[in-house]
């Protein structure tokens, strides 16, 4: 197993590494915010799932430096491919975090998708590694256009097992696309470990398959998340091609917010890791450098905090949108005929009540259904 | 016998199978361990171990490929799909070699597999996970399609689907996963094995789910409960009987119940939650056209999804065929 | 102006486009070096260079993804399916991506791409090499579906096709690439890039193939020629004249062309090669069913393809419709 | 790049190793008479197209040390998986080669197929790839029954770029069955050349990212692929999982009979490669050893010649089938009322002329179509 980089030590047995150059005070301080913005939204949205104020919630908990660290390493006209799991990445390059809400409150149309074009910043992707050849065909056409546009991708341990991971590394190595592949390797796809998704030890391995350079990297670690990423985007901008990072890290919590780890996992693994959780991890790295004050702290908190909080009040404001939002947007040239028959019938019968994010229509089991992504 | 929800007859279903027939073998995402993300296959493991419920790595294109290995060695694969629209990246291997694995073999090695899909809205899940793809596989030549609409038929479809030779595409309503209960025996509905082709019968007869001889209402699936209601409605209403047949085989489509429900009837609806164009509600409307024209006092009409993306869940309803739009919809049938 | 064949009159409207916009770039398996394995994109490579015409790695839901990149990046890319059946294994791609990219950006990033599906049977060629999965695209909702039948359209709708910000699956009838010759001018038939819209007029209207009024006969791709020779034999056996209506635009239908032939004439008859269950006829009879079951003197019946799987070609003959089939389908509705 | 495993030598530069344990005199002049069985059946059909007798055909003009080598290694009870460019490997272990011409004659039902479990023989798989999680999910079943059955499947190096490759090679790498991956390199893809198609120098290189053990072999010497194949067979047995093996070769000839390589590369080149191709090459070897006279050589061709036209008389002799052979075979649990309807409709018309191997129906540049496989 090949090495992992790692720069921020937990303030016990692991030591710190020095700051990687190219990294401000300024640009420190920055990363944190974004941490803890990032955190303060997902603790946010499970506890508005809870409250049954959104549906369903992929949770990233743990998770933020693969975020926030890799973006950081990206130039603002880089574009950045999420799957369901990064889901609230916009919210760091523009897109309203209200937005993001709105998605998982069910809300389509204006109210939760975004312009990928204006925040560099592709919509939430559900089927697993499907974005992949999204990321590689966006670079490759930046190197038709003869423009340094890179792309980076997310996706998870378990994405490497399907076909389209494949075709896409394999594209962008003989395309040489400026394509950066971020795995996160949790550990787990659900319920399904690591060693049963695939034989090798890691994900970095992989990577020999295209003669695409891999790094392993501590997926807690911002700043090694960043160095990694810093790297890949400079190799694939010089015209050298993709690149594979590895964060590995470890799911702390659930898939989802309608899955029960319990039932397949031993919770006190999960507890082994707990203590190189990112934004702990950096807040002591930054103290230990005396570059943020406690109360410097706090306040990226408290505005964290506020933003977000101002966020779900923009997100609950939103009303239910018009039947007419399901003909919207579908095709960018116009409304086929069967468009204005839909309508028709729809408007001649009275509107059911507005949906709620909890319980399907008629007393099923609710909750027990759309069990996870 | 006990009051079992269409989660727990399927997962009977499973039991017995796997009890009877040791060839008999689970893959999918999750089904193991946690027994599937709706818990169908709860329980299969411990009872009959790793190497026969496996939790798979996570390549829907690998888990249909393997399950036709498998059948080709012998065993007879049940796969589940986590949710409708992740059946695509399998796509391939369900129409160029499941569908046609017997056919380019003399039929002496048909696909024997049994493909679970949960499918549809109305359970507020996020984007891509309420699709109603049924019509796809419809289409393709080789394939058996189901779906039921019970528990009951959900427990007796399952094990004939595994007792069928052929592949079968086993569409389950997530949404009347857990919608209601009803007494379904621990005895088996029909001897295993004993090759008398009963699977046969199971799979292929739709189902009279309301006696009336004023209307038809040909549904299947997640609308059959609905269009129930709404022909409560109507007989409340205007005094109109409507028969509500539940298709439950969707290939080959039991057009002898359709014909003479519709015959019998004069006036036809079907309801569906599909997008309409090229949906199955069109090839009901011209089974019913090309065979019953003379019979019919109005045209065939249908209720269904609309032609769109299924939109997210906060205008899913919207969407949705309801009770009221079956109901408008039998009017329209009606007052013609 | 010059005779060309289908295959010609693409190969004109692909340069025309390139020349015209150079963000259209060509992909495909085979598709620069040999120009295709129909020949379809030859000497593009040399006209536009190797960044603009790619020879991909064999793997269509690469293909397919990294054209909705592109797409996404503002590029315009065509990509080529070398065979029907090879579409399969990117058909999730084209399903939960290029369908839902306008919707899921809020109509702001359409995927914008052209698939060319070169399609059906009737050349003797090995198994899976003869299909028509046209009716699986038109379920989908988000995606446009094309299939032109002559030179002329084949150059019109191509350029329309790049033209439209949406989806395209532009079906290309691989039995009449090289069927005739006809005059296609070099002069473009409409202005590219004007904003006029012209495009969505060109992709959504049929065309009267032939006309005529007692009988209505509505077709698509390869059946359109046989069509017509059935047509004539029906008008010289019995002097009846068969209006043939050329679909043209498979999704969205051209339902008032549709549902005024077959008002006009009050009996019709549906014409397609793929299989018959749940194929594009059963719509197109619901259609016409629902709109003007009035003015019909019989049903619509449907002449198509059997629900198998399509035959090692010594027997394809058998499987396809022939005009002899058609005329029997038209006599049959003629003497309903 | 690493070594390719080589035992026969060209008798000039390139010298001999020894015989691999394992293989007697006979079973030498057994494997050359496999060599020689194909290498007829190879042309026959090329001559046959030629003359408009069986429809397109792929040729495998000089790869048949990758297909009689590697099945040499098989046990009689070992499936094997072979894709369109195997066409003919069924002949081998029992199935007519009537029945292979007739499947290219455009022949079904019991004339153009085959029963697999009779001989271990998938059918012809087309669609590039999609055969291989096939082969994994046979041998993983017959890891469930505790049985020892193994199988093995070939592919091209287009192949590898397909997501069913990938899927196969990470299930069999996880359920560690007894697979034997066989790439057929021949470095094209119809037009495709090798460097286009991937970014790594070899195909042995992929095997890393599933931890799969990989070897590369000369694909000309059928003693090396019998080699590699039995090495990782006897892997495969002994509960260690798959094995690639890449056959590194050159495609000699045409990508099929529709096909014309001169649009795409310089034939030269395939010239240069030439004198390696395995049927003389083998012969050669024997002779070289002792093991063969040209007599023995003389009478194993003409046997071949013998048994090839026997089969192609037989395949001739098959009339066109009824058109009731379209509707059979599709379902093995009887026929849906579909077909019935199906059957009438055509017997209510006149039948067509019977279907010729060459030229669509009406006036098309005939055989310009159906290019390529
Ligand atoms: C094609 C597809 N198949 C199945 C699913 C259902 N599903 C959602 S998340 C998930 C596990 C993903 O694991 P991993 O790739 O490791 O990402 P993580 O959830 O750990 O971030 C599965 C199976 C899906 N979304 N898409
Ligand atoms: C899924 C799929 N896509 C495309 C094709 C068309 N096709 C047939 S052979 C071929 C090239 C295959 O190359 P390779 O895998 O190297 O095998 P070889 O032909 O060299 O034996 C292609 C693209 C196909 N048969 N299947
Ligand atoms: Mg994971
Ligand atoms: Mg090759």
């Amino acid at each position: 197993m090949s090495e992992i980089l790692r720069i921020i030590g937990d303030g016990k047995e692991i030591p710190d590494a020095g700051v990687p150059d190219g990294l401000s005070d300024k640009d420190l301080v920055e990363m944190y915010r974004w941490l803890v913005l990032l955190r303060t939204f997902d603790e946010r949205a499970v506890a508005l799932q809870r409250q049954g104020r959104i549906g369903t919630y992929a949770l990233y908990w743990g998770e933020e430096a693969t975020q926030a660290g890799a973006l950081y390493a990206c130039a603002a006209t880089d574009w950045v491919f999420p799957s369901y799991r990064q889901n609230s990445i916009g919210i760091l390059r523009g897109v309203p975090a209200a937005t993001v809400l709105a998605w998982w409150r069910g809300f389509g149309g204006v109210h939760g998708f975004w312009n990928p074009r204006e925040h560099r910043v592709a919509p939430i992707c559900v089927p697993i590694a499907t974005h992949l050849p999204h990321a590689v065909g966006l670079a490759w056409a930046a190197k038709i256009k003869h423009e340094s546009t890179a792309s980076l991708t997310w996706f998870g341990d378990g994405a490497t097992s399907e076909g389209d991971f494949h075709e896409a590394m394999n594209f962008a190595a003989v395309m040489k696309t400026a394509t950066v592949f971020f795995c996160v390797n949790n550990q787990w796809a659900i319920s399904t470990p690591i060693h049963k998704q695939m034989a090798t030890a890691t994900i970095a391995e992989k990577g020999a398959a295209y003669a695409i350079p891999a790094i392993r990297v501590d997926g807690f670690d911002p700043l090694a998340c960043w160095k990694a990423t810093k790297e890949a985007l400079e190799r694939g901008r010089a015209g050298d091609g993709p690149s594979l990072v590895e964060a590995y890290c470890y799911r702390l919590k659930a898939h989802g917010t309608a899955d029960d780890p319990r039932l397949y996992r031993d919770e006190s693994e999960a507890g082994r890791w707990m203590h190189l959780e990112p934004v702990g991890r950096m807040a002591g790295f930054l103290k230990r450098l005396g570059i943020m004050t406690a109360e410097e702290e706090e306040s990226i908190r408290a505005e964290a905090k506020e933003s977000i909080a101002a966020a779900v009040k923009e997100m609950e404001s939103i009303e239910q949108p018009g039947r007419e939002i399901l003909f919207e947007h579908v095709y960018a040239s116009g409304r086929p005929w069967t468009f204005d028959e839909g309508l028709a019938e729809l408007e001649g019968v009275e509107r059911p009540p507005e949906v709620k994010p909890l319980g399907p229509p008629t007393g099923a089991g609710a909750g027990e259904e759309g069990k996870t992504q | 016998m006990s009051q079992r929800t269409m989660v727990e007859a399927l997962n009977l279903a499973l039991h017995q199978a796997m009890e009877h027939d040791d060839r008999v073998v689970l893959l999918g995402e999750d089904v193991a361990k946690t027994g599937g993300v709706f818990r169908v296959t709860a329980g299969l493991l411990d009872r009959f171990g790793e190497e026969r419920v496996v939790d798979t790595p996570l390549a829907e294109a690998g888990i249909i490929g393997s399950a036709i290995g498998m059948a080709v060695y012998g065993l007879l694969p049940v796969v589940e799909i986590q949710f409708d629209v992740f059946v695509y990246p399998g796509f391939e291997q369900i129409v160029t070699h499941a569908a046609r694995y017997a056919w380019r073999t003399k039929g002496e090695v048909p696909a024997s597999l049994v493909i679970r899909i949960p499918f549809g809205g109305g359970v507020r899940a996020p984007e891509l996970h309420s699709d109603s793809p049924e019509a796809l596989f419809v289409h393709v030549p080789g394939l058996k399609v189901v779906c039921p609409t019970t528990p009951n038929d959900a427990r007796d479809m399952m094990l004939a689907a595994i007792e069928d030779p052929d592949p079968v595409i086993f569409m389950e309503p997530k949404r009347i996963y857990r919608a209601g209960r009803e007494e379904v025996s621990d005895e088996l509905p029909f001897a295993l094995g004993n090759g008398d082709g009963r699977y046969n019968e199971v799979l292929s007869k739709a189902r009279v789910a309301r006696e009336g001889d004023d209307l038809a209402i040909i549904t299947y699936g997640p609308t059959v409960p609905l269009t129930i209601q709404a022909a409560e409605r109507l007989a409340q209403e205007r005094g109109v009987q409507a028969r509500v047949v539940d298709l439950r085989s969707l290939y080959p489509l039991d057009v002898d119940a359709i014909v003479e429900a519709a015959s019998t009837c004069g006036r036809a609806l079907v309801v569906h939650e599909a997008p309409r164009t090229a949906g199955l509600g069109a090839e009901v409307s011209a089974l019913i056209h090309e065979r019953a024209i003379l019979d019919l006092e109005a045209p065939v009409i249908r209720v269904t999804g609309y032609d769109v993306p299924f939109p997210q869940f906060a205008n899913e309803d919207d969407y949705l065929p309801s009770v009221d739009r079956i109901t408008a919809g039998a009017n329209k049938v009606l007052d013609f």
